[in-house]
């Protein structure tokens, strides 16, 4: 379209113009009159009901007439407006689409905006700005257009699943191997339970002390294990035990004696004493190691 | 932990969200306290090394998240035959007026845009969990107030709302042919 | 389209992916023809390109995907805990009958509990290696004799077995249960 169309001067009656002609130019190009409305603000008959749909009510069609036929928004010339708006709506009608109450509301809208147009705006006093009576109008459909290109502009912007995908990777929490947890509440818990079940009546006899033995117990029968089945009595023990821990280990290696799981053997006096894992035991363990 | 190995548990945590994950919930996997700036820190190194890469680490409203570059949008599309949906007009100028407005009445955006508001266009919205009621205003019939939701600036990008591009100064006469 | 553009679509594809990727999914996101051959190759450089980085590429029965190496998900974990597997009422107490009264055999277990033991429960302490045999009763059948593991006392943040609760604790604990 051309932008050299301007209709900012299609005369408007006004305090200086209150004998308005019947037939005023529509327009002035480059300062010529204009006597018809340019054909880009007809919309051609065909493209009437395509165009329905395309509008959005009619804020959209007004702005589309007044962007088409580039005039200032702030100065919207009413009349033809008014006129090609009805000439808009009256087809529409002829070809009986079904038309929005609103558009109809907009019709008796512009009409009143041009019929305050031509009656003389009072003064309401040196300095103070006369109301325009299509402020409102341009009000909203500036608002509107702001709307419609923020609508656009959202649109355009990358959008997820539209435009860009979220990053998933596969979390396979079968691969976590999760171990139970036991804390010492626990252990205590259930040795509370066996105790309570067994009812053991010896609990008093079975010492802190008695622990630490059967800790010990273990500890021998492992270094055994390592060393063959079959160590010196006096490497089983480690001075840096200290002389609890000596004692205690002392009284493991009495108490495995006692329970037959070592054999403590010595040739003659004050000769070496050597500790055995009791009858193959030893070769036991390691088989099933 | 060294830095080094943290950022690697932030990458793998960060890879593997099904939603944009917070400081907070990205401090919550260590035992070591991390600092904002630490974090912070990382995440930007960890955003650098993903320069050139098909996905980019983004910082969004409720978070952090990889995404795919929207670059490749024109292979990936051919995997899913399902056409994400595009919006109509009614639904965009909504949004927007929701986006750029808000809080507003189903009574504000119709006088926005003119025409009555058809149901299925807050619904739509609704579902897509872009918009929710976050009040109602006290005039008679107390209508719902419409506001956009974290997952909206998620799914556009966007930390804030501040974040949205700004609303474009109307020309005065038809300088600018948005219609092409 | 140049291999390395290829594999980058490849990757920005598999990042993404809900679901493992069939290979012919992956060949559907480009015009040109893509050999078998080649995608295999493309997906074996793209795996050993993430040799070292948080998440790996695998190859799954229904397809190709990335997934969070495994050792990352202690981490993931805290985000979302789930509670942790409890052991057995059997197991626990065969437990505290070999940390209170070891070296055991299982007769002896059998004997304090009163029922037999079954062998999943031995086993289960065994592979959690808080459990081991430290040698063999000399009766017959030379039964195994259990004892607690150093791994035991580390994984209940213990010295010595004598810091567990003294058994006088536990039988006025006994007792007190029983006035109620």
């Amino acid at each position: 379209m051309s932008a050299n169309i301007d209709l900012l001067e299609i005369p408007e009656p006004g305090l200086e113009d209150v004998q308005p002609s019947l037939f005023p130019p529509l327009a002035r190009i480059y300062g010529e009159p204009m006597e018809t409305l340019p054909a880009d603000l007809y919309i051609p008959p065909d493209a009437l009901e395509v165009m329905l749909d395309a509008f959005e009510g009619p804020l959209d069609l007004l702005l589309y007439l007044i962007r088409k036929a580039n005039v200032d928004i702030l100065d919207i010339p009413m009349a033809p407006l008014t006129r090609q708006y009805l000439d808009y709506i009256e087809s529409m009608q002829a070809s009986n689409l079904e038309l929005a109450a609103e558009y109809l509301v907009m019709a008796a809208m512009l009409i009143e905006i041009k019929s305050r147009m031509l009656l003389p705006r009072p003064k309401l006093g040196e300095g103070d700005q006369v109301e325009d009576p299509r402020a409102e109008l341009v009000r909203r459909l500036m608002e509107y257009e702001q709307i419609k290109l923020a609508g656009h502009n959202l649109n355009a912007m990358p959008q997820a699943e539209r435009d860009f995908f979220w990053v998933e990777t596969l979390v396979e929490k079968s691969l976590l191997v999760r171990l139970p947890e036991v804390s010492v509440a626990d252990l205590k818990e259930a040795w509370v339970s066996v105790v309570r079940q067994a009812v053991l009546k010896r609990n008093h006899k079975i010492s802190r002390e008695e622990l630490s033995v059967r800790e010990h117990m273990g500890l021998i029968l492992r270094v055994l294990h390592s060393q063959g089945g079959f160590v010196q009595f006096e490497t089983l023990f480690d001075a840096e035990m200290g002389v609890p821990g000596l004692v205690v280990h002392f009284l493991a290696v009495l108490e495995l004696g006692r329970e037959k799981l070592i054999e403590i053997t010595q040739a003659e006096a004050f000769q070496p004493i050597y500790v055995r894992v009791n009858q193959g035991g030893a070769e036991s363990g390691q088989e099933g190691a | 932990m060294e830095p080094s190995q943290v950022k690697k548990v932030l990458e793998a945590a960060l890879l593997a969200a099904r939603e944009p994950m917070t400081p907070s919930d990205l401090k919550r996997m260590f035992d070591e306290e991390l600092s904002t700036d630490t974090l912070r820190r990382l995440l930007d190194e960890l955003r650098g090394e993903y320069d050139g890469r098909p996905v980019e680490l983004v910082q969004l409203a409720s978070g952090w998240r990889f995404r795919t570059r929207p670059e490749f949008l024109p292979y990936l599309e051919r995997l899913n035959p399902e056409k994400p949906p595009r919006y109509s007009r009614a639904v965009l100028e909504t949004l927007a007026i929701i986006a750029y407005r808000q809080p507003v009445t189903r009574g504000d955006i119709e006088e926005i845009r003119g025409v009555v508001v058809n149901s299925n266009v807050i619904k739509t919205l609704e579902e897509r969990g872009w918009i929710d009621v976050v009040g109602h205003r006290d005039t008679p019939g107390r209508p719902a107030l419409f506001a956009t939701t974290r997952a909206f600036l998620d799914d556009l990008g966007l930390r804030s709302v501040s974040e949205l591009p700004p609303l474009e100064q109307i020309s005065q006469t038809l300088e600018l042919n948005h219609e092409n």
